[in-house]
């Protein structure tokens, strides 16, 4: 047991646990695609990743074990295959998470952080999260089986049946209203608010937390400067939610749940509400103890613990590592690799437009592509800025203090 | 039994319950449409919707639960107005007193916890939404409207969070807030602000920047906590009203509950 | 009805009634739990219990009275009113004439009534009307005027009828009023006899949980008018930090502590003290006469507490000092200071745990915590006394542990040195005086600033004592005197201990301090002077020695021994410092100092301490040189060879060399540093290293060392550590530990009060389990404190917090208390109290003088008493005159500064509430009046015990009775030293104001009236007093019943006495210089104002604002 | 799983082709004929419920502890008080008159008996007015003119035998026209 709890606080008490996740992800968006086979090139691709990890793993510890659980969770998956959108399969992977979660609770540090009355909506979240995607893509898996077999989305079959509101509807309205006032009732009698000491403004608590749905964000301000996570990106958020249905010209997938139609859409979307939003989230809440360290789910939140935070900008692995040179004086050159760096970053687009997208392109339009790819590539700057903070500890990119602007 | 009966429909053919509920039992196809039409709160639905409009495996009533839980927190947080001023002096008292000894001050966990399964049930609407494929012409612009009620949803929270005026409040404050400093050209630390200047004296600093007009301070104080309690109580919920009647409005114009068109 | 039109259904409606009906049900039971969740209060559980204890008591209240009422006399009366029922019956036409009669005349009253009120009403009116015309000079003016005198005559008419109406009316009544009257007086007798036992049971009514209380107290109902409810009081000038503000306290402890103002719900152990106490003061005629009578009420409850079955169990007592605390007439009020703002915890709060309260112990902490059901915790554990207990990590501040509660005194009266009534908080201020915690730890308060340096002046050890020495007692002063109050530095648990430093660790850290001791010696040792001191001429004899110090004044502040016979086992045992009162711990202890110091060393040192350093604490005792010569003869026989014994280490050059380098390597590059050393030969680096070590352990801040003025204390600041949040204690990794001391195994409790205790009893103890490096270790030196010593520390820790009170409210404010303060301080500081008797404590000495007629005197009436420029002079240079010369204890020089006598004299004066100056100086006295005093001065015999010698200062009148112990004051003093008025206040009551004192009481109180009773009312007429007579009788004109009189009168004789005394310092005065001027005196000064107390920061001007703006 | 496995048949159904039987799936809905039961149950279950929960609305506004000013206090030494005046002195702070005649010592209440304004003293007139609408008491407190219907009240007036101070509380009050100031504790008997 011991053994185990350790095994899960090295895999999560880093950004390990953010790799695993986005790999797993990337694995079940292949299976669903492909409908899995290791034995396919996707397959072996996913495959050698999982080696890879297990091999640089022998050099960096953490990384031996996300190799492990990562091959582990794959042979899993392609055992499983299309079982897994099996109600009954269903229903164990729930109880496993169920019994998981009720043995965690036995352990003191566990119960300390999930007992905590602001945390339990969260944790119940994490289950609701989990059940409807996979209710979510079992059903877009029947209605693709429903396609590819000629036939038509389940939810189609009844378009053009019509129910009259009343009863069916009201009815079912009004029972949701007083289950849900029961819950609320018996929530609220089980659980206090949380009532802590008086504001304080001498005395910071440790850690100080933002609500707990904006903890995705306080865990991008690790990776980017505050005008960055704290400003632009949650702007770009909500204008990229915004322009979905404007980026999105696919007619197919339409009122009903599907994922071949619409794999890149979906595919993306899951990714950042998954992994990118709900899954830091969740870090921020469970993972993040005292001075913001990271701490694994049984490990106990020692205020004095302490974790090297030794970061070095591009800028200086470039000049002083690499050409043994002190940084030039002017940011301009300093900052050269930096700007270059992203300014290739960002002009992907036109060179991906003119090679392997060139199809997007033309489906979508320039206007729709380019803004779209825009969004995309700042979404994935947070992955990517993650994994190299983890692996090179790079702090940034850019990094003009003259102005304030670091990327 | 027959007793009862006769109650009932005495009850029922009387004046006062007649010119309340107009139609009577809605067991014919016409009463059960004017049924609806007729009331104004059913009166948001259409007539008849399609079937699967009315499957909870297909819509998991997750808008309608947002909607109820704003009901909720309407009713629970109107209570709790009676009993909590919104000053350095009382706040945190106040809300020691609901619990200590305010009758029924479980009002308070009704309407903390309300918030978060509000936050919760409005995700999740989202991503049903989308895995159905429901923002797709006609309904961007509802979709639309929804994202901004997303927001708002967050922002009725987040100010909601400071009234206690506890640690766990001010610090979470503290954090959030702290991210408006940064905002590029209007905050305090933000890029490029440096660079607006009249002469030597720059333009924007702590007293004048973007997260001053959110906390109206230069740190969390006392006009903090006025200023997220107008917002929580009065601003945020009008304008989410506003736009929740354009959301269902919508719904009904755009095709009814989703479902494929 | 048309039947219903089939329709498709997503859901089967079947289903969906049932889901309906179920969740319905549920939302049913929802509402119920809501309901009860609301309802269910841990606080209503203990109002219930406290009903029911009431309603025995009022129950079993109520038998006793029934009991008690007469039934007989019930009986008669009921009879008797019914007989003048019949009575009235038998007349019935009379009465029902006068009854007709009454009600005629009510009418006409009422009608004569409201004519008058509508002609009052309309007059007013008129008044209005014509005032107004006139005002506005309208034409009608004249006209109103009439009517207005028109109607004033007719109201007039009214007035008159209405009076005469009401005679009519009253004189009707009182006929009808004949025969109802009877029956009247009857039943109020009747009700005069029911009174105890219709209370009661109107009581009973009130506590009673069924009847109409069961519906009052109905969940939903309970807001009409429950007798479940929450009790508060608010105290708007005791605050609550919420950080950002104040805000005033709301305390709602009253709602389960039901009983906490209410005598008669004491615990048996509490009855018994009370009854004791109670029935002293009875004894002992210190109660008023007419409360008596409440008194012995109470007594009787008391007792019957004691007596009953069952203890009173908290939370339902009572208070246990209601007259102090809490009661209506106390001084602490609960409407005015609640329990809070004393007890800490937190207001507002209604349930047990959160109201902040902290076991007091390990085992209390045992049972608080535990619960039936540990998923469930709630009021239904509370039967079985666990309250479901834990730790609020979010209280600020939790309540003071029972051990503690007197530190919740300090906050308000930090500005006194004595609390009245407050014992163990008295005892736990002089005791961080006594160890000058202070010294290392700033503690901005009045009570703890301005004190003298605890340890002595270091700059002239050379010349005191040999480095050897030196080396010894700092390694473990304790092996030298076990009681002193020097801490151990050195090898103390985290650098020896085997069971938490390792062995290898352990070796290097012994190299280290002996290191570092041999770098203090060496430090002290090369910068000390060298004055040369001149040994004795003659050689001393130390038998006479012995006498000296034991009579002379020494034990007043020093001990002179360090072992002791133990009570229980009756073996000798090492001393402790609490073995000894306070005050005797003042000086050291005497033991041993021969082999510590020198014959000159100690001869020069006690002719007069100040010349080896000029803040010396010990007085000069005016030694003659023979005098000295015997007493150092005597303290060099204080031998402890043994001590000598130990061996010392030479310095290791390798550890002087890592330790100097490892401060030089602050500042310096390590190349720089080694160069450096090598630079250096042995001797300085020990030197360097000294200065260094210094520093490190602070010694300057207990020490004068030159070279280190000026720098700050090396403690934390202790001024609000009592406010201090609890996650700021660093209890490393310590729970449970073995003391070093006895052995036991010590629990720390997670809060403040146990961090504090265990670090003071044992001060190394949270390094245990750490790893640090040698520099890094805590180095808080061991004081060896007892546990009693240890928890009162921490009690005066623990009460010294930030928390706000009201100026209204804090202690000794005014001008006068500050005065006084001042004085009582500088008492403390100078252990006055090692001699005598100052606010009633002190005379430590008492203990080694046998012979009471040998004590230093009782300063309790000092203010009155005596002279303050007399006073002034008198402590300026006590050799000025010698009161009782035959004493053997000297009042020594203190070398006091004008400043400090003044403030003494003040607090004297003020104390004894005697204005600074006399102006019966100059008095006239009238001729008769000394005669008359004079001759029953002869008639008392004062003559017998006093002397009325001229007094020569240099040359003071030796004793001429052999019987010395009857030898009373010279009384030619009286004039310079004594005031007027307490003259013959003293010579009426001299026990009262000083108990036991030689002073005959000759006018003694009579025991019904209290007033005083003449000897010579009687007397003056037997044949003895006959020639008394005769001398007395010219000056009553020869009317001897004016003198009889005058002789019954004690109070005048007293007065008469009084003026002969005074008249005898004024001739001999005059005798000794033949102009007949009176010496001159040194006048005092007028004496500054003394500052107010530094109080904490912003609470001076808050202070000061508050008194200006008034309330 | 493996029924839902098979494609689904692509049959369009028509709207409101509901006669067909398989479609009507329940027949449970509501009638007058037939009220169910457990439908009975059901909504009387709910009404229960609803209505306990307004009442708990209800309950909720009725607070368990109020921060008013105390209803009792000390109000110095009878000496303090001059015979046959109307004092003012307590009446800004606690809302209290006390009245010493040659006989008694009493407490009137300020609040007017008609809509609750604060009457004024006039001692010119010898009577209490109220600006409101014209109510006048005697110093008595007994109403004589004007619209309101009942004399002024008293408050429970006592002298407390440890320092005897005159106590008066507020929370106890005595009405004239119940016949209550004949009760001890409405006055102090000189």
């Amino acid at each position: 047991m011991t053994f185990i709890k350790d095994f899960i606080n090295v895999l999560s008490a880093s950004s390990i646990s953010f790799l695993l996740l986005s790999s797993i992800f990337a694995f079940i968006v292949y299976f669903n695609l492909l409908d899995g086979q290791l034995r396919t090139k996707g397959g072996k691709l996913f495959l050698g990743l999982g080696i890879a990890f297990v091999l640089i793993g022998l050099f960096i510890r953490p990384l031996l074990y996300l190799g492990i659980a990562y091959l582990a969770i794959m042979f899993g998956l392609a055992h499983l295959g299309p079982r897994l959108w099996d109600r009954k399969v269903g229903k164990w992977l729930l109880i496993f998470m169920l019994a998981g979660f009720f043995v965690s609770m036995l352990d003191p540090n566990f119960f300390l952080i999930a007992a905590k009355p602001d945390n339990v909506p969260i944790g119940a979240m994490i289950f609701l999260l989990g059940i409807f995607t996979w209710i979510a893509l079992r059903k877009a898996y029947l209605n693709d089986k429903q396609i590819a077999a000629g036939g038509i989305p389940w939810e189609k079959t009844e378009t053009s049946e019509k129910l009259f509101v009343w009863p069916d509807l009201v009815y079912t309205e009004m029972l949701c209203m007083i289950l849900l006032t029961i819950v609320m009732i018996v929530w609220s009698i089980v659980l206090r608010a949380p009532l802590e000491e008086a504001a304080n403004p001498t005395s910071s608590p440790n850690p100080a937390k933002a609500p707990w749905y904006f903890l995705g964000l306080q865990e991008m301000l690790v990776y980017f400067d505050p005008w960055l996570a704290g400003v632009v990106l949650p702007t770009l958020i909500i204008v990229g939610l915004m322009a979905i249905p404007y980026i999105d010209t696919n007619p197919k997938g339409a009122g009903y749940y599907s994922f071949r139609e619409r794999k890149w859409e979906i595919g993306i979307f899951l990714y950042g509400f998954l992994v990118l939003w709900s899954f830091l989230i969740i870090t921020g809440t469970f993972l993040r103890g005292p001075n913001w360290n990271f701490f694994g789910p049984y490990e106990y939140w020692d205020p004095n613990k302490l974790v090297p935070l030794v970061n070095i900008d591009l800028s200086e692995f470039f000049w002083v590592s690499l050409f043994h040179m002190p940084p030039p004086r002017l940011w301009v050159i300093r900052e050269l690799p930096g700007i270059l760096l992203v300014v290739g970053y960002l002009s992907l687009p036109p060179l991906l437009a003119t090679g392997p997208f060139r199809r997007f392109y033309l489906k979508m339009g320039a206007t729709r592509y380019y803004v779209g790819a825009f969004l995309f590539l700042i979404m994935m700057a947070l992955p990517i800025k993650m994994v190299l903070r983890w692996l090179f500890n790079l702090k940034y990119i850019v990094h003009i203090q003259e102005i304030f602007f670091n990327i | 039994m027959a007793d009862l009966r006769a109650l009932q429909d005495g009850i029922v053919n009387s004046q006062i319950w007649k010119s309340i509920f107009r139609v009577g039992i809605p067991n014919t196809n016409r009463k059960r449409v004017l049924a609806v039409l007729g009331s104004l709160i059913l009166h948001l639905h259409p007539v008849k919707v399609r079937r699967s409009g009315t499957r909870m495996s297909y819509t998991w009533c997750m808008g309608g639960t947002t909607f109820f839980l704003f009901l909720v927190e309407t009713v629970t947080g109107l209570l709790l107005m009676f009993y909590y001023r919104p000053t350095i002096e009382y706040a945190f008292t106040d809300i020691m007193d609901l619990r200590e000894q305010a009758p029924f001050g479980i009002m308070r966990e009704m309407h903390r916890w309300g918030a978060h399964a509000m936050v919760i049930a409005v995700w999740l609407h989202m991503f049903r939404v989308f895995m159905t494929g429901s923002y797709k012409p006609p309904r961007e612009f509802n979709w639309n409207v929804g994202v901004i009620l997303l927001v708002l949803t967050l922002l009725l929270s987040f100010t909601g969070y400071l009234l206690p005026w506890d640690q766990l409040a001010i610090w979470a404050i503290t954090v959030g807030s702290s991210m408006a400093r940064a905002t590029p050209g209007a905050g305090n630390e933000g890029p490029m602000s440096g660079l607006i200047k009249l002469g030597d004296i720059r333009l924007i600093h702590a007293g004048d920047d973007a997260r001053f007009a959110l906390i109206g301070g230069r740190s969390i104080g006392p006009a903090t906590l006025l200023r997220f309690y107008v917002l929580h109580c009065v601003a945020i919920p009008l304008v989410a009203g506003f736009l929740m009647a354009i959301h269902f409005w919508r719904v009904r114009k755009d095709g009814g509950i989703s479902g494929p068109l | 009805m048309k039947p219903q039109e089939p329709i498709p259904h997503n859901y089967s409606m079947r289903g969906l009634n049932l889901i309906f009906a179920l969740s319905s049900i549920g939302l049913l039971m929802a509402t119920g739990l809501i309901v009860g969740y609301d309802y269910v209060r841990g606080w209503k559980w203990f109002q219930r219990e406290f009903m029911r204890m009431q309603q025995e008591r009022i129950e079993s209240d109520l038998r006793a009275a029934q009991l008690e009422t007469n039934k007989t006399q019930l009986a008669d009366l009921d009879r008797r009113v019914r007989e003048n029922e019949v009575d009235i019956a038998r007349h019935r036409d009379q009465y029902v004439l006068a009854q007709k009669d009454l009600d005629r005349w009510e009418g006409e009253h009422y009608a004569a009534d409201q004519d008058f009120r509508f002609a009052k009403a309309r007059l007013d009116a008129q008044r209005y009307i014509a005032e107004a015309s006139v005002v506005e000079k309208r034409s009608d003016g004249p006209r109103q005027l009439a009517e207005y005198k028109r109607q004033d005559r007719h109201f007039n008419d009214l007035v008159l009828r209405l009076q005469d109406v009401t005679r009519k009316r009253d004189a009707a009544k009182a006929r009808v009023d004949v025969w109802l009257g009877k029956i009247k007086t009857e039943e109020d007798k009747r009700k005069e006899l029911t009174a105890s036992v219709d209370l009661l049971n109107k009581q009973l009514q009130t506590v009673q949980l069924t009847g109409p209380n069961l519906i009052l107290n109905l969940p939903m109902l309970d807001f009409v008018n429950p007798t479940f409810k929450v009790d508060q009081v608010v105290l708007s000038d005791l605050f609550v930090d919420v950080n950002y503000m104040h805000v005033p306290r709301v305390d709602r402890c009253m709602t389960c502590h039901r009983a906490i103002d209410r005598p008669g719900f004491e615990s048996k152990k509490e009855a018994a003290r009370l009854t004791q106490e109670l029935q002293q003061k009875l004894d002992s005629f210190q109660i008023a006469q007419e409360k008596r009578k409440d008194v012995e009420d109470r007594i009787a409850q008391l007792k019957r507490i004691e007596d009953a079955p069952q203890d009173t169990l908290n939370p339902w007592r009572t208070h246990p000092k209601l007259d102090l605390f809490v009661g209506s007439a106390s001084p602490h009020p609960l409407l005015d200071f609640g329990c809070t703002a004393c007890h800490r915890g937190q207001d507002r709060a209604t349930e047990f745990g959160r109201a902040g309260h902290v076991p007091a112990s390990p085992r209390m902490e045992r049972r608080w915590a535990s619960a039936v059901s540990t998923l469930l915790p709630g009021p239904w554990d509370y039967n079985k006394r666990h309250w479901a207990w834990e730790e609020n990590p979010f209280n600020e501040t939790p309540m003071y542990p029972r051990q503690y509660y007197e530190a919740g005194c300090i906050k308000c009266h930090s500005g006194q040195t004595w609390v009245d009534q407050g014992d163990e908080i008295n005892k736990a201020t002089s005791t961080v005086e006594l160890y000058g915690c202070y010294a290392c730890h700033k503690i901005n308060n009045w009570r703890f600033t301005d004190l003298r340096r605890p340890g002595p002046d270091l700059n002239g050890i050379a010349e005191k004592t040999t480095p050897e020495w030196a080396f010894r007692w700092i390694s473990e002063p304790h092996n030298f005197r076990s009681t002193t109050r020097m801490p151990s530095f050195f090898y103390q648990r985290n650098m020896i201990d085997p069971s938490v430093v390792p062995a290898p660790e352990r070796e290097q850290n012994i190299r280290y301090q002996d290191a570092e001791i041999h770098s203090l010696v060496t430090y002290l040792f090369s910068k000390s002077s060298h004055r040369p001191w001149q040994p004795p001429a003659g050689a001393g004899d130390a038998g006479r020695g012995k006498q000296l110090v034991e009579s002379v004044g020494c034990m007043a502040c020093h001990i002179d021994s360090e072992w002791l016979k133990d009570e229980k086992s009756g073996q000798n045992r090492l001393a402790r410092r609490d073995d000894y009162p306070l005050e005797r711990n003042y000086g050291f202890n005497l033991t041993g100092v021969g082999t510590k110091t020198h014959a000159a060393w100690i001869y020069n040192w006690v002719k007069n301490p100040k010349n080896y350093y000029a803040d010396a604490p010990m007085p000069s005792l005016r030694l003659t040189d023979q005098e000295a010569a015997d007493v150092t003869a005597f303290l060099l026989t204080l031998q402890k060879p043994q001590f000598m014994t130990s061996t010392i280490r030479p310095p290791d050059p390798a550890a002087v060399h890592d330790l100097a380098k490892g401060y030089l390597v602050n500042t310096l590059s390590d190349r720089d540093a080694e160069a450096k050393l090598r630079a250096m030969p042995l001797h300085d680096q020990l030197v360097f290293l000294g200065q260094r070590s210094i520093e490190k352990y602070g010694c300057y801040s207990c020490h004068n060392i030159k070279g280190f003025e000026g720098l700050k204390p090396i403690g934390t600041e202790l001024t609000v550590e009592g406010s201090k949040a609890l996650h700021l204690f660093d209890f490393g990794f310590v729970h449970d530990y073995i003391s070093a001391e006895d052995g036991k195994h010590e629990h720390i409790q997670d809060n403040v009060a146990s961090w504090v205790y265990n670090k003071v009893r044992n001060p190394r103890i949270y390094d245990d389990k750490r790893t640090k490096t040698y520099g890094d270790k805590l180095k808080m030196p061991n004081f060896h404190l007892t546990q009693d010593e240890a928890r009162r520390i921490t009690m005066v820790v623990l009460g010294l917090t930030k928390d706000l009170v009201a100026p209204e409210k804090m202690a000794a404010l005014d001008s006068r208390s500050r005065l006084m303060e001042e004085g009582r301080k500088r008492v403390s500081q100078h252990n006055c109290r090692g001699c005598h008797v100052v606010d009633g404590k002190g005379r430590a000495i008492a203990s080694t003088i046998a012979d009471t007629n040998f004590l230093p005197p009782d300063l309790s009436p000092e203010g009155s008493r005596a002279q303050s420029p007399w006073l002034f002079n008198f402590l300026k240079d006590p050799t000025v005159m010698k009161i009782r010369p035959w004493l053997n204890v000297r009042m020594p020089t203190f070398h006091f500064t004008d400043q400090e006598t003044n403030t003494l004299v003040t607090f004297f004066a003020e104390e004894g509430k005697a204005a600074q100056f006399d102006t019966m100086r100059a008095m006239h006295l009238p001729a008769a009046n000394v005669v008359i005093g004079k001759t029953v001065f002869d008639m008392l015999r004062c003559a017998q015990c006093h002397v009325m010698a001229p007094v020569d200062p240099e040359n003071p009148p030796k004793p001429t009775v052999a019987d010395t112990t009857s030898l009373a004051p010279n009384l030619t003093l009286a004039k310079l030293r004594l005031r007027h008025d307490w003259i013959a206040d003293w010579i009426r009551r001299p026990n009262e104001m000083i108990p036991g004192t030689r002073m005959p009481t000759n006018f003694p109180r009579d025991a019904a009236t209290g007033g005083f009773q003449s000897p010579l009312a009687m007397a003056i007429d037997t044949p003895q007093f006959a020639q008394y007579k005769s001398r007395l009788l010219p000056y009553f004109r020869g009317d001897e019943k004016e003198l009889r009189r005058t002789m019954t009168d004690a109070v005048a004789l007293t007065d008469y006495l009084r003026d002969y005394i005074w008249s005898i310092g004024i001739n001999q005065m005059r005798a000794a210089s033949p102009d007949g001027e009176v010496p001159t005196v040194l006048q005092p000064s007028t004496p500054a104002t003394p500052a107010m107390p530094a109080l904490k920061s912003g609470r001076l001007e808050r202070v000061q604002a508050g008194r200006g703006g008034g309330r | 799983m493996s029924e839902e496995i098979t494609p689904y048949q692509v049959v369009p159904k028509t709207p409101l082709a509901g006669s067909a039987a398989g479609d009507i799936r329940e027949q449970g809905e509501i009638t007058r004929r037939n009220f169910p039961f457990v439908l009975t149950a059901a909504w009387l279950a709910l009404t229960a419920a609803l209505g306990g929960l307004t009442s708990v609305l209800g309950r909720f506004m009725f607070p368990n502890v109020l921060f008013e000013p105390v209803q009792r206090f000390k109000a110095g030494f009878m000496s303090d008080y001059a015979v046959g005046e109307v004092d003012e002195r307590w009446k800004d702070k606690f809302g209290i008159w006390l009245v010493r005649t040659e006989e008694i010592m009493y407490a009137l209440i300020t609040v007017c008996t008609h809509l609750g304004c604060t009457p004024n003293w006039l001692p010119t007139q010898n009577k209490f007015k109220c600006p409101c609408h014209g109510s006048g008491y005697y110093k008595s407190g007994i109403n004589f003119e004007g619209p309101t219907p009942r004399p002024l009240e008293r408050a429970k007036i006592f002298i407390d035998p440890s320092d005897g101070q005159i106590v008066v509380d507020k929370a106890k009050q005595f009405h004239q026209e119940r016949g209550e100031w004949v009760d001890p504790e409405s006055f102090i008997k000189l």
